[in-house]
């Protein structure tokens, strides 16, 4: 349980997009401005982290047999209540994350991490894996929309960079979202290789 | 009764329908989903009034953009299609026109429009209040206020706005006709919808 | 109001729900005999094959069955093996470990048909296109990895000289590489043997010595010194009857064209010319 | 019931807003199952088999949650049935087709919150399909989801014995495939029914 594992585990070895491939249809979908996807990301580590908690708390009486209708019931009320709160109570926050949250319920990542990990351990590890899980998530997001949103659009969290006509939309597109995730993996497995070749 | 363990191999070998089993897998999957909609029935009940309050704040704001008046009466009846509600605007105790919510399909999703039109049947004012178009492509169209504007003063005297040919024509934004046209549909269900009207 | 019809919905949801979830798993329980999990465990779980039976699950089965005999995995360890007849409560004989070798080690000494192969890594393509492979040798290792990836212990692999090499330890005799290779140039040998003849050429001398600088010509001299008559030439290559060879080195000083070598003096199979 | 719409509902759905290539939702066990051709038919018919029978079965609680007025309960609502659906298909498999039930793995229990299920539910809401439509609608689409799944798999299958840059072998050049797969099926997108 020592929190530098996990946390060099969420970030590199096992990140949960570039190496398990989860959380892909949120990936390529939004990182089209750095905005969305640090949004995204930060919404997505809260409410990973609280319901890796709440499915941690209950794993004991979970039976096998409706094991996924109960976690995902767990998620999919969480997350119907933090929507509601934050649209009633924090309306400026709401209106930026407001379209993000219902896509959570449907990300792979909560329900994975709750069936592989959640549901194997105590409290404490399961909340600090949902952090860790949830930066390394972030991370991806945040370069995969600093790059579309660069090179898509020509501006930079908003800045322009450079006149839009130059700007190759293509990539704004989810098409550029496969295409930029495929060349971020290649680029950390030509690390890997690097830095273990060079061992 | 041992407790039977949940993994296949360490079943008893001979396994009745045992009410004791069943009972409990269905009680644990009731008692979640009951605790679940119990926390959210009571925080949709905190949260709603404010919801709706919010929400009509907003409506109210770009109903004024469209079309500026004093007060907005929604009007009962059956509507056309792709238009959501329709609010018949009076400023000084008489009416100056409509105001119609309409929700037409762009390219990536749903968007939601306030159309103005005047008691004339011109179109007053189009705002834009939801969409999920792509940024810089579906955008150059819904969030760029001038384009809209481009709408003002059209109506259906000469037949249904087209989009880049035609007599009532609406020249679309290059690389964004998905979202010129789902915008030009939303005018034109507003028009028709004020046009049924009078 | 509200809440009580949210939460009346939800329950009899998960009620319904709940119930049919349950009598579906006793309707679909799957019988299984404890025994076949116990000797599922034992067995390496890699899905090879070597045993005929659709992957390990068909495998146990078969054991639990009895139509299978208890070291019916050619994959399992001594160790293994053994645990699976304590399950079965049957007595195992002793079985002498056996794993794969690669009969060639010819690779970049070996002449090619043409300056460089571009196509599809893999032997049996290169077969289908290049007429019966990029070697002049007919016998040889194309080098292109169909038995790397038909292996799944991952237990050879192409060498420096660019022939497949079996690393003899993590092998565990299921010889799917030797099914998946289009030349048939890996044969099985005991793991304890020592002398190897790493070439299988069976044209004459003069057209093998062409071929390849480390092929076997077929000279004999090996089968004329073997003190134990262990070594024989067949088809015009050597090759050892291992019930009767006793590692005593005399084939290697004897063989001129430094073909047979002894595997665990040098540890990797090294061409000596 | 016309049979035009109903023919303009699956060809919107098989082809020119496929789950997976236009609308980019369900990429998970797109991505995760597609390695081996067995593999990624088989998920292909649990998507349409769950899609299909999630669609007809929440429609009628749709129809009770809006007489009920409980609009906020529509998420939590459906993914219970997908859920509770997928628990039942799992259980299914694991007795009728063992081979594949191992095959399909962690991916199995994916296709709950697979995005695309989920979203052919809420698309029927949303555009106010009546039940045949909505049924006809998750069918076509797990078809959709069949044939990009299919198509993708038997690239996947050549690209093992293609030689791409040591960086990019294994899942990269499968991603950028993938990117250039969605740039075809976009071009579908022009495709209009003239009636």
């Amino acid at each position: 349980m020592n929190i530098g594992k996990q946390l060099k585990e969420g970030l590199v070895t096992q990140n949960p997009v570039l190496v398990q491939l989860l959380g892909m249809c949120s990936t390529l979908a939004i990182t089209t401005t750095i905005s969305n996807g640090i949004g995204m990301g930060v919404s997505v580590t809260i409410i990973l982290t609280l319901s890796n908690i709440f499915i941690s708390l209950l794993r004991k009486f979970i039976p096998e047999q409706v094991r996924i209708a109960c976690y995902i019931v767990v998620i999919a009320g969480f997350v119907t209540m933090v929507d509601l709160l934050l649209q009633a109570f924090f309306p400026d926050i709401a209106e930026s994350l407001g379209v993000f949250i219902p896509l959570i319920v449907v990300n792979c990542i909560i329900l994975a991490r709750a069936e592989s990990f959640a549901s194997k351990s105590k409290p404490l590890p399961a909340a600090i894996d949902g952090i860790c899980q949830g930066l390394g998530y972030t991370m991806v997001l945040l370069v995969m929309s600093a790059i579309r949103e660069l090179l898509g659009a020509g501006t930079f969290n908003g800045a322009r960079v450079f006149p839009a006509e130059y700007a190759a939309n293509m990539l704004a597109l989810p098409v550029g979202g496969f295409l930029t995730l495929g060349c971020l993996i290649a680029l950390m497995q030509y690390i890997q290789r690097k830095v273990k070749g060079g061992k | 009764m041992s407790k039977p363990k949940e993994t296949a191999s360490a079943k008893q070998p001979a396994f009745s329908l045992d009410p004791q089993y069943i009972l409990r897998i269905t009680g644990v999957l009731l008692a979640i989903c009951l605790v679940t909609a119990l926390l959210l029935g009571i925080v949709n009940q905190i949260t709603a009034p404010r919801i709706d309050a919010i929400q009509k704040a907003k409506k109210e704001a770009a109903m004024s953009l469209v079309l500026p008046a004093d007060e907005y009466v929604l009007w009962e009846g059956n509507l056309p299609a792709h238009v959501t509600a329709l609010y018949l605007a009076n400023s000084g105790g008489e009416g100056i026109g409509w105001v119609a919510e309409t929700a037409t399909s762009g390219s990536q999703g749903t968007i939601e429009m306030m159309v103005g039109v005047g008691t004339d049947g011109k179109v007053t004012g189009v705002s834009v209040v939801k969409h999920s178009e792509t940024p810089n492509i579906g955008t150059k169209v819904v969030a760029d206020q001038s384009v809209l504007d481009r709408f003002t003063g059209m109506s259906h005297e000469n037949g249904e706005i087209t989009v880049n040919s035609g007599s009532n024509r609406f020249d679309a934004v290059s690389g964004a006709t998905f979202s010129s046209r789902g915008v030009v549909e939303g005018v034109n269900a507003a028009l028709a919808a004020v046009g049924q009207l009078s | 109001m509200n809440i009580f019809y949210a939460v009346l919905t939800l329950g009899i949801l998960g009620g319904v729900f709940g119930l049919v979830l349950s009598l579906a798993s006793k309707v679909f329980e799957v019988k299984t005999d404890p025994k076949l999990d116990l000797i599922l465990d034992c067995l390496p779980g890699a899905n090879c094959g070597g045993c005929g039976y659709p992957g390990c699950a068909g495998c146990a089965a078969a054991i639990l069955a009895k139509e299978a005999p208890v070291n019916a995995c050619p994959s399992c360890s001594g160790l293994q093996t053994s645990r699976i007849a304590a399950v079965m409560g049957v007595e195992v004989k002793a079985q002498e470990r056996r794993v794969a070798f690669v009969r060639c080690n010819g690779g970049t000494r070996a002449s090619r048909k043409f300056e460089r192969y571009v196509g599809l890594t893999d032997c049996v393509a290169a077969m289908k296109v290049s007429g019966n492979g990029t070697l002049d040798c007919a016998y040889g290792c194309l080098g292109l990895g169909t038995c790397v990836q038909a292996c799944k212990f991952d237990a050879i692999h192409i060498n420096a000289h660019g022939v497949a090499q079996v690393d003899q330890d993590k092998c565990t005799h299921c010889m799917q590489c030797a099914k998946a290779c289009p030349r048939h140039v890996i044969i099985d040998v005991p793991y304890a043997s020592d002398i190897m003849v790493p070439c299988g050429n069976k044209d004459k001398g003069p057209s093998a010595k062409s071929l390849c600088t480390v092929s076997c010509i077929g000279c004999r001299l090996c089968e004329k010194n073997c003190p134990a008559g262990a070594i024989t030439v067949t088809d015009n290559h050597a090759s050892i009857d291992y019930t009767k060879c006793t590692s005593c080195g005399v084939c290697v000083e004897k063989c001129p064209r430094k073909l047979i070598t002894d595997i665990h003096a040098t540890g990797k199979v090294e061409p000596v010319a | 019931m016309e049979w035009t719409t109903l023919f303009d509902i699956a060809l919107g759905a098989i082809l020119i807003n496929n789950f997976i290539l236009a609308q980019f939702l369900g990429i998970c066990p797109f991505m995760g199952v597609s390695k081996k051709m067995d593999t990624a038919v088989g998920m292909g018919f649990a998507v349409i088999f769950v899609m299909g029978l999630a669609s007809a079965l929440c429609y009628p609680v749709n129809l009770l949650l809006n007489n009920l007025g409980l609009k906020y309960m529509q998420t939590v609502a459906f993914i219970l049935v997908i859920a509770a659906l997928v628990q039942f298909v799992e259980m299914f498999l694991k007795k009728a087709i063992p081979t594949l039930y191992q095959a399909l793995g962690v991916y199995l229990p994916l296709i709950t919150t697979n995005c695309a299920v989920l979203g052919v539910v809420l698309l029927n809401v949303q555009n106010g399909y009546n039940f045949i439509e909505s049924v006809v609608y998750g069918i076509t689409g797990g078809a959709g989801f069949l044939l990009a799944i299919v198509l993708f798999a038997s690239i996947r299958e050549r690209l093992e014995f293609a030689d791409p840059p040591k960086a990019f072998k294994g899942f990269p050049i499968a991603l950028v495939t993938a990117g250039l797969m969605a740039l075809c099926f976009m071009g579908f997108q022009g495709l209009k029914i003239p009636w």
